[in-house]
Protein backbone atom coordinates (compact mmCIF):
# COMPACT_ATOMS: atom_id res chain seq x y z
CA UNK A 1 0.00 0.00 0.00
CA UNK A 2 1.33 3.69 -0.77
CA UNK A 3 0.38 6.61 1.68
CA UNK A 4 -0.80 9.62 0.44
CA UNK A 5 -0.36 13.10 1.71
CA UNK A 6 -2.02 16.56 0.74
CA UNK A 7 -0.46 19.58 1.83
CA UNK A 8 -1.65 23.46 1.58
CA UNK A 9 -4.74 23.74 -1.01
CA UNK A 10 -4.39 20.37 -1.96
CA UNK A 11 -5.72 19.42 1.27
CA UNK A 12 -9.00 21.27 0.97
CA UNK A 13 -9.69 19.52 -2.61
CA UNK A 14 -9.03 15.96 -0.80
CA UNK A 15 -11.24 16.24 2.14
CA UNK A 16 -12.46 12.13 2.00
CA UNK A 17 -9.82 11.47 -0.13
CA UNK A 18 -8.48 7.73 0.71
CA UNK A 19 -5.45 7.99 2.85
CA UNK A 20 -3.75 4.85 1.10
CA UNK A 21 -4.15 2.98 -2.08
CA UNK A 22 -2.42 0.88 -4.59
CA UNK A 23 -0.50 2.21 -7.45
CA UNK A 24 3.06 1.90 -9.42
CA UNK A 25 3.95 6.08 -10.18
CA UNK A 26 2.52 8.93 -8.73
CA UNK A 27 0.90 9.55 -12.21
CA UNK A 28 -1.22 6.86 -11.45
CA UNK A 29 -2.50 7.83 -8.73
CA UNK A 30 -3.51 10.88 -10.25
CA UNK A 31 -5.54 9.22 -12.90
CA UNK A 32 -7.09 6.89 -10.09
CA UNK A 33 -8.42 10.04 -8.21
CA UNK A 34 -9.61 11.38 -11.18
CA UNK A 35 -12.70 9.09 -11.54
CA UNK A 36 -14.56 10.17 -7.60
CA UNK A 37 -12.20 13.51 -7.25
CA UNK A 38 -12.13 15.15 -10.21
CA UNK A 39 -11.25 18.50 -8.70
CA UNK A 40 -8.42 17.27 -6.98
CA UNK A 41 -6.91 15.77 -9.93
CA UNK A 42 -7.34 19.08 -11.90
CA UNK A 43 -5.49 21.03 -9.09
CA UNK A 44 -2.77 17.70 -9.31
CA UNK A 45 -2.04 18.40 -13.08
CA UNK A 46 -1.29 22.12 -12.45
CA UNK A 47 2.41 22.24 -13.40
CA UNK A 48 3.72 24.15 -10.04
CA UNK A 49 2.91 21.14 -8.15
CA UNK A 50 5.32 18.68 -6.92
CA UNK A 51 5.64 15.00 -5.57
CA UNK A 52 7.67 13.46 -3.04
CA UNK A 53 8.45 9.96 -2.33
CA UNK A 54 9.31 9.35 1.59
CA UNK A 55 10.42 12.94 1.67
CA UNK A 56 12.42 13.64 -1.75
CA UNK A 57 10.96 15.46 -5.03
CA UNK A 58 10.64 12.78 -8.25
CA UNK A 59 9.36 12.35 -11.49
CA UNK A 60 5.17 11.75 -11.48
CA UNK A 61 6.33 8.41 -13.45
CA UNK A 62 8.80 7.37 -10.55
CA UNK A 63 8.13 3.60 -9.74
CA UNK A 64 6.78 2.81 -6.58
CA UNK A 65 8.18 0.67 -3.82
CA UNK A 66 5.34 -0.99 -0.97
CA UNK A 67 4.91 0.87 2.01
CA UNK A 68 5.84 4.86 0.16
CA UNK A 69 4.99 7.71 1.42
CA UNK A 70 3.52 10.31 -1.83
CA UNK A 71 3.10 13.50 -1.10
CA UNK A 72 1.74 15.97 -3.06
CA UNK A 73 2.82 19.98 -2.80
CA UNK A 74 1.82 22.98 -4.11
CA UNK A 75 3.79 25.96 -4.21
CA UNK A 76 5.68 26.67 -1.05
CA UNK A 77 5.03 29.53 0.37
CA UNK A 78 7.08 29.63 4.12
CA UNK A 79 9.81 32.16 5.17
CA UNK B 1 27.99 24.94 13.81
CA UNK B 2 24.84 24.93 12.56
CA UNK B 3 20.95 25.15 14.36
CA UNK B 4 17.91 24.22 12.95
CA UNK B 5 14.23 24.39 14.63
CA UNK B 6 10.40 23.77 13.60
CA UNK B 7 8.31 24.87 16.33
CA UNK B 8 4.93 26.55 17.38
CA UNK B 9 6.98 28.33 20.00
CA UNK B 10 7.69 32.10 19.92
CA UNK B 11 11.74 32.48 19.73
CA UNK B 12 13.61 35.49 21.34
CA UNK B 13 16.05 36.97 19.07
CA UNK B 14 18.40 38.25 21.83
CA UNK B 15 19.44 34.42 23.01
CA UNK B 16 19.57 33.52 19.96
CA UNK B 17 22.24 36.64 18.85
CA UNK B 18 23.90 35.69 21.81
CA UNK B 19 24.50 32.09 21.49
CA UNK B 20 25.82 33.33 17.64
CA UNK B 21 27.84 35.76 19.21
CA UNK B 22 29.50 33.21 21.55
CA UNK B 23 30.56 30.87 19.27
CA UNK B 24 34.26 31.94 18.70
CA UNK B 25 36.36 34.98 19.22
CA UNK B 26 36.80 35.31 15.98
CA UNK B 27 33.26 36.19 15.49
CA UNK B 28 33.25 39.74 13.98
CA UNK B 29 29.90 40.30 12.32
CA UNK B 30 26.59 38.55 13.03
CA UNK B 31 23.61 39.52 10.77
CA UNK B 32 20.02 38.31 11.96
CA UNK B 33 17.33 38.22 10.17
CA UNK B 34 13.38 38.00 11.21
CA UNK B 35 10.43 37.83 9.56
CA UNK B 36 6.99 39.26 11.19
CA UNK B 37 3.36 38.39 10.05
CA UNK B 38 2.12 41.93 8.90
CA UNK B 39 -0.82 43.28 9.42
CA UNK B 40 -1.55 43.89 5.43
CA UNK B 41 -1.71 40.98 3.16
CA UNK B 42 -3.35 42.71 -0.25
CA UNK B 43 -6.14 44.48 0.80
CA UNK B 44 -7.30 44.57 3.99
CA UNK B 45 -6.04 43.32 7.48
CA UNK B 46 -5.40 39.74 8.33
CA UNK B 47 -7.20 38.25 11.18
CA UNK B 48 -4.37 35.62 11.69
CA UNK B 49 -2.09 33.47 9.97
CA UNK B 50 -1.76 28.94 10.00
CA UNK B 51 1.15 27.60 8.96
CA UNK B 52 1.49 24.09 7.86
CA UNK B 53 5.16 22.18 7.01
CA UNK B 54 5.56 18.37 5.66
CA UNK B 55 7.23 17.50 9.06
CA UNK B 56 11.03 15.38 8.22
CA UNK B 57 10.80 16.84 4.67
CA UNK B 58 11.35 20.36 5.39
CA UNK B 59 14.08 19.18 8.20
CA UNK B 60 16.25 17.62 5.44
CA UNK B 61 15.51 20.66 3.08
CA UNK B 62 16.93 23.22 5.25
CA UNK B 63 20.10 20.90 6.33
CA UNK B 64 20.90 20.52 2.65
CA UNK B 65 20.29 24.35 2.20
CA UNK B 66 22.35 24.95 5.86
CA UNK B 67 24.47 22.95 4.52
CA UNK B 68 25.06 24.77 1.06
CA UNK B 69 25.39 27.99 2.92
CA UNK B 70 28.81 26.50 4.91
CA UNK B 71 30.24 25.49 1.59
CA UNK B 72 29.54 28.41 -0.33
CA UNK B 73 30.75 31.12 2.29
CA UNK B 74 33.01 31.61 5.13
CA UNK B 75 30.78 31.28 8.24
CA UNK B 76 31.34 30.36 11.96
CA UNK B 77 28.17 29.79 12.93
CA UNK B 78 24.14 29.57 11.66
CA UNK B 79 20.49 28.92 13.18
CA UNK B 80 17.06 28.91 11.05
CA UNK B 81 14.03 28.72 13.29
CA UNK B 82 10.61 28.26 11.37
CA UNK B 83 7.60 28.36 13.27
CA UNK B 84 4.26 26.83 12.37
CA UNK B 85 0.68 26.52 13.59
CA UNK B 86 -1.20 30.10 14.54
CA UNK B 87 0.07 32.93 14.27
CA UNK B 88 -1.50 36.65 15.14
CA UNK B 89 -0.43 39.96 13.37
CA UNK B 90 2.89 41.20 14.45
CA UNK B 91 3.92 37.34 15.64
CA UNK B 92 7.45 36.40 14.84
CA UNK B 93 7.46 34.02 12.11
CA UNK B 94 11.05 33.60 11.12
CA UNK B 95 14.56 33.82 12.67
CA UNK B 96 18.09 33.11 10.27
CA UNK B 97 21.12 34.20 11.81
CA UNK B 98 24.06 34.05 10.54
CA UNK B 99 27.83 34.84 12.86
CA UNK B 100 30.93 34.99 10.06
CA UNK B 101 34.39 37.24 10.60
CA UNK B 102 33.45 39.29 7.84
CA UNK B 103 30.42 41.17 7.05
CA UNK B 104 30.04 40.18 3.36
CA UNK B 105 29.45 36.28 4.30
CA UNK B 106 27.13 36.99 7.14
CA UNK B 107 24.94 39.29 4.82
CA UNK B 108 25.15 36.91 1.99
CA UNK B 109 24.95 33.58 3.62
CA UNK B 110 21.68 35.32 5.11
CA UNK B 111 19.43 36.30 1.92
CA UNK B 112 20.71 33.27 0.60
CA UNK B 113 18.98 31.72 3.14
CA UNK B 114 15.93 33.69 3.07
CA UNK B 115 15.49 33.14 -0.47
CA UNK B 116 15.61 29.65 -0.35
CA UNK B 117 13.14 29.25 2.49
CA UNK B 118 10.60 31.51 1.09
CA UNK B 119 10.84 29.32 -2.24
CA UNK B 120 12.08 25.67 -1.24
CA UNK B 121 11.01 24.86 2.06
CA UNK B 122 8.31 23.01 2.44
CA UNK B 123 5.76 25.32 4.30
CA UNK B 124 2.19 26.66 3.35
CA UNK B 125 0.39 29.75 4.63
CA UNK B 126 -3.29 30.19 5.12
CA UNK B 127 -4.31 33.75 5.88
CA UNK B 128 -7.82 34.39 7.77
CA UNK B 129 -9.11 37.59 6.67
CA UNK B 130 -12.66 39.00 6.69
CA UNK B 131 -13.95 36.22 8.21
CA UNK B 132 -12.75 33.92 5.23
CA UNK B 133 -9.69 31.22 4.61
CA UNK B 134 -7.44 31.61 2.13
CA UNK B 135 -4.19 29.60 1.23
CA UNK B 136 -1.41 32.44 -0.27
CA UNK B 137 -0.34 32.39 -3.53
CA UNK B 138 3.61 31.83 -3.88
CA UNK B 139 4.86 34.63 -5.38
CA UNK B 140 7.57 34.22 -8.89
CA UNK B 141 9.93 37.19 -7.24
CA UNK B 142 10.48 34.60 -3.97
CA UNK B 143 11.67 32.06 -6.69
CA UNK B 144 13.33 34.80 -9.09
CA UNK B 145 14.98 35.49 -5.70
CA UNK B 146 16.28 32.12 -4.98
CA UNK B 147 17.24 31.48 -8.76
CA UNK B 148 19.89 34.06 -8.72
CA UNK B 149 22.25 32.16 -6.84
CA UNK B 150 22.37 29.40 -8.94
CA UNK B 151 23.81 32.07 -11.26
CA UNK B 152 26.16 34.86 -9.28
CA UNK B 153 29.78 34.16 -9.12
CA UNK B 154 29.60 35.29 -5.61
CA UNK C 1 12.12 56.81 11.63
CA UNK C 2 15.62 56.80 12.20
CA UNK C 3 18.20 56.77 15.04
CA UNK C 4 21.43 57.57 14.84
CA UNK C 5 23.95 57.30 18.05
CA UNK C 6 27.82 57.69 18.96
CA UNK C 7 28.70 56.61 22.07
CA UNK C 8 30.77 55.05 24.21
CA UNK C 9 28.12 52.94 26.14
CA UNK C 10 27.43 49.24 24.97
CA UNK C 11 24.28 48.96 23.17
CA UNK C 12 21.47 46.35 23.54
CA UNK C 13 20.52 44.50 20.59
CA UNK C 14 17.10 43.25 22.08
CA UNK C 15 16.02 47.01 22.61
CA UNK C 16 16.93 48.34 19.24
CA UNK C 17 15.01 45.62 17.28
CA UNK C 18 12.18 45.69 19.91
CA UNK C 19 11.72 49.34 18.62
CA UNK C 20 12.46 48.45 15.28
CA UNK C 21 9.66 45.66 15.14
CA UNK C 22 7.14 48.11 17.22
CA UNK C 23 7.52 51.05 14.45
CA UNK C 24 4.10 49.65 12.82
CA UNK C 25 2.07 47.28 12.00
CA UNK C 26 3.30 46.38 8.50
CA UNK C 27 6.82 45.60 9.47
CA UNK C 28 7.58 42.23 7.76
CA UNK C 29 11.31 42.29 8.05
CA UNK C 30 13.88 43.05 10.43
CA UNK C 31 17.36 42.70 9.54
CA UNK C 32 20.40 43.52 11.78
CA UNK C 33 24.02 43.68 11.57
CA UNK C 34 26.31 43.74 14.55
CA UNK C 35 30.08 44.24 14.14
CA UNK C 36 32.14 42.77 16.71
CA UNK C 37 35.86 43.18 17.77
CA UNK C 38 37.47 39.77 16.84
CA UNK C 39 40.46 38.11 18.87
CA UNK C 40 42.56 37.83 15.56
CA UNK C 41 43.59 40.98 13.22
CA UNK C 42 46.47 39.94 10.83
CA UNK C 43 48.33 37.60 12.89
CA UNK C 44 48.27 37.16 17.01
CA UNK C 45 46.02 38.08 19.09
CA UNK C 46 44.77 41.84 19.81
CA UNK C 47 44.62 43.31 23.82
CA UNK C 48 42.00 46.31 22.57
CA UNK C 49 40.98 48.76 20.53
CA UNK C 50 40.57 52.36 20.53
CA UNK C 51 38.16 53.94 18.25
CA UNK C 52 37.91 57.84 17.63
CA UNK C 53 35.93 60.02 15.46
CA UNK C 54 35.19 63.53 14.17
CA UNK C 55 32.52 64.74 16.47
CA UNK C 56 29.89 66.16 14.70
CA UNK C 57 31.04 65.49 11.58
CA UNK C 58 30.53 61.71 11.80
CA UNK C 59 27.01 62.69 13.03
CA UNK C 60 25.80 64.59 9.52
CA UNK C 61 27.63 62.08 7.25
CA UNK C 62 26.00 59.21 9.05
CA UNK C 63 22.61 61.66 8.77
CA UNK C 64 23.00 61.74 4.73
CA UNK C 65 23.86 58.40 4.17
CA UNK C 66 20.70 57.28 6.47
CA UNK C 67 18.78 59.65 3.98
CA UNK C 68 20.05 58.59 0.92
CA UNK C 69 19.15 54.68 2.51
CA UNK C 70 15.55 56.12 3.03
CA UNK C 71 15.33 57.38 -0.68
CA UNK C 72 16.42 54.55 -2.27
CA UNK C 73 14.81 51.36 -0.47
CA UNK C 74 11.61 51.45 1.29
CA UNK C 75 11.86 51.60 4.72
CA UNK C 76 9.88 51.90 8.05
CA UNK C 77 12.58 52.47 9.91
CA UNK C 78 16.45 52.14 10.32
CA UNK C 79 19.07 52.30 13.36
CA UNK C 80 22.54 53.01 13.18
CA UNK C 81 24.76 52.78 16.35
CA UNK C 82 28.21 53.14 16.45
CA UNK C 83 30.70 52.99 19.57
CA UNK C 84 33.74 54.77 20.12
CA UNK C 85 36.62 54.70 22.92
CA UNK C 86 38.39 51.66 24.16
CA UNK C 87 36.76 48.11 23.06
CA UNK C 88 38.10 44.91 24.22
CA UNK C 89 38.00 41.29 22.21
CA UNK C 90 34.37 40.51 21.88
CA UNK C 91 32.44 43.45 22.44
CA UNK C 92 30.43 45.05 20.40
CA UNK C 93 31.57 48.32 17.76
CA UNK C 94 28.36 48.78 15.67
CA UNK C 95 24.62 48.42 15.45
CA UNK C 96 22.74 48.71 11.93
CA UNK C 97 19.57 47.85 12.23
CA UNK C 98 16.29 47.95 9.49
CA UNK C 99 12.55 46.99 9.60
CA UNK C 100 10.61 47.20 6.22
CA UNK C 101 7.48 45.17 5.16
CA UNK C 102 9.64 43.10 2.30
CA UNK C 103 12.83 41.58 2.96
CA UNK C 104 14.95 42.67 -0.21
CA UNK C 105 14.53 46.37 1.03
CA UNK C 106 15.98 45.44 5.16
CA UNK C 107 18.78 43.73 3.61
CA UNK C 108 20.01 45.42 1.09
CA UNK C 109 19.74 48.56 2.56
CA UNK C 110 21.71 47.32 5.72
CA UNK C 111 24.39 46.15 3.63
CA UNK C 112 24.40 49.57 1.72
CA UNK C 113 24.86 51.43 5.35
CA UNK C 114 27.33 49.08 6.21
CA UNK C 115 29.25 49.60 3.56
CA UNK C 116 29.16 53.57 3.97
CA UNK C 117 30.37 53.25 7.53
CA UNK C 118 32.85 51.43 6.58
CA UNK C 119 34.51 53.34 3.92
CA UNK C 120 33.53 56.92 4.37
CA UNK C 121 32.16 57.77 8.21
CA UNK C 122 35.14 59.93 10.14
CA UNK C 123 36.22 56.52 12.46
CA UNK C 124 39.44 55.62 13.10
CA UNK C 125 40.56 52.66 14.40
CA UNK C 126 43.96 51.58 16.58
CA UNK C 127 45.01 48.95 17.85
CA UNK C 128 47.04 47.36 21.39
CA UNK C 129 48.65 44.45 19.90
CA UNK C 130 51.49 42.77 21.79
CA UNK C 131 52.23 45.36 23.44
CA UNK C 132 52.65 48.44 20.78
CA UNK C 133 49.79 50.49 19.71
CA UNK C 134 48.88 50.96 16.10
CA UNK C 135 46.44 52.34 13.69
CA UNK C 136 44.66 50.26 11.36
CA UNK C 137 45.24 50.61 7.50
CA UNK C 138 41.96 51.24 5.45
CA UNK C 139 41.11 48.12 3.69
CA UNK C 140 40.14 48.34 -0.51
CA UNK C 141 37.67 45.92 -0.72
CA UNK C 142 35.74 48.36 1.53
CA UNK C 143 35.78 51.16 -0.91
CA UNK C 144 35.07 48.96 -3.50
CA UNK C 145 31.90 47.19 -1.47
CA UNK C 146 30.56 50.91 -0.76
CA UNK C 147 31.34 52.33 -4.54
CA UNK C 148 29.48 49.51 -5.76
CA UNK C 149 25.67 51.11 -4.55
CA UNK C 150 26.89 53.99 -7.28
CA UNK C 151 26.70 51.73 -10.67
CA UNK C 152 24.42 49.47 -9.50
CA UNK C 153 20.70 49.72 -10.66
CA UNK C 154 19.04 48.12 -7.66
CA UNK D 1 43.03 82.50 12.62
CA UNK D 2 41.89 78.94 11.63
CA UNK D 3 41.32 76.10 13.84
CA UNK D 4 43.53 72.86 12.75
CA UNK D 5 42.42 69.32 14.13
CA UNK D 6 44.29 65.87 12.91
CA UNK D 7 42.78 62.58 12.83
CA UNK D 8 43.76 58.88 12.70
CA UNK D 9 47.62 58.60 12.47
CA UNK D 10 47.90 62.16 11.31
CA UNK D 11 47.21 63.28 15.52
CA UNK D 12 50.38 60.96 16.25
CA UNK D 13 52.23 62.84 13.67
CA UNK D 14 51.05 66.22 15.49
CA UNK D 15 52.59 66.48 18.44
CA UNK D 16 53.54 69.81 19.31
CA UNK D 17 52.03 71.43 16.23
CA UNK D 18 49.83 74.69 16.63
CA UNK D 19 46.26 74.23 16.95
CA UNK D 20 45.81 77.43 14.81
CA UNK D 21 47.30 79.23 12.50
CA UNK D 22 46.98 82.29 9.73
CA UNK D 23 46.31 80.46 6.57
CA UNK D 24 44.35 81.30 3.03
CA UNK D 25 43.91 77.30 1.74
CA UNK D 26 44.32 73.88 3.22
CA UNK D 27 47.16 73.65 0.93
CA UNK D 28 49.26 76.49 2.48
CA UNK D 29 48.41 74.88 6.22
CA UNK D 30 50.20 71.89 4.55
CA UNK D 31 53.43 74.16 3.25
CA UNK D 32 53.40 76.38 6.32
CA UNK D 33 53.40 72.75 8.70
CA UNK D 34 56.88 71.88 6.20
CA UNK D 35 59.13 73.77 7.65
CA UNK D 36 58.72 72.68 11.48
CA UNK D 37 57.02 69.23 10.82
CA UNK D 38 58.45 67.80 7.93
CA UNK D 39 57.12 64.20 8.39
CA UNK D 40 53.57 65.52 9.17
CA UNK D 41 53.63 67.60 5.64
CA UNK D 42 55.06 64.49 4.06
CA UNK D 43 51.87 62.59 5.86
CA UNK D 44 49.75 65.16 4.55
CA UNK D 45 50.71 65.12 1.01
CA UNK D 46 49.68 61.10 0.71
CA UNK D 47 46.90 61.09 -1.75
CA UNK D 48 44.20 59.06 0.17
CA UNK D 49 44.41 62.27 3.42
CA UNK D 50 41.01 64.36 2.87
CA UNK D 51 40.84 67.84 4.33
CA UNK D 52 37.50 69.37 5.35
CA UNK D 53 36.69 72.74 6.66
CA UNK D 54 34.36 73.46 9.04
CA UNK D 55 33.05 69.35 8.74
CA UNK D 56 32.41 69.41 5.35
CA UNK D 57 34.98 67.47 2.88
CA UNK D 58 36.70 70.16 0.31
CA UNK D 59 39.44 70.48 -2.27
CA UNK D 60 43.08 71.73 -1.22
CA UNK D 61 42.77 75.05 -2.01
CA UNK D 62 39.06 76.00 -0.76
CA UNK D 63 39.35 79.36 0.09
CA UNK D 64 39.57 79.54 3.94
CA UNK D 65 37.36 82.30 5.40
CA UNK D 66 37.82 83.71 9.57
CA UNK D 67 37.02 81.06 12.27
CA UNK D 68 37.32 77.98 9.82
CA UNK D 69 37.90 74.65 11.20
CA UNK D 70 40.14 72.61 9.14
CA UNK D 71 40.64 68.89 9.40
CA UNK D 72 43.15 66.29 8.05
CA UNK D 73 41.26 62.94 7.66
CA UNK D 74 43.14 60.21 6.98
CA UNK D 75 41.55 56.65 5.54
CA UNK D 76 38.70 55.77 7.98
CA UNK D 77 38.68 52.51 9.38
CA UNK D 78 35.18 52.59 11.00
CA UNK D 79 32.48 49.66 11.12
Amino acid sequence: MITLLFFGRLGDFAVGVPTTMEASTPAEIRTLLAADFPALAKELSEPQVLVSVNKMIVDWDQHLLKGSEVAFLPPVTGG
Amino acid sequence: MHTIRIQTDDFDLAQEYQLLRELSSTVGAVVTFTGLVRDFEGEGSIESLSLEHYPGMTESLLEEIVGQAHKRWSLIGTTVIHRVGELLPTDQIVFVGVASQHRADAFEAAQFLMDYLKSKATFWKKVSQDGEQQWIESKDSDAAAANRWDTDSV
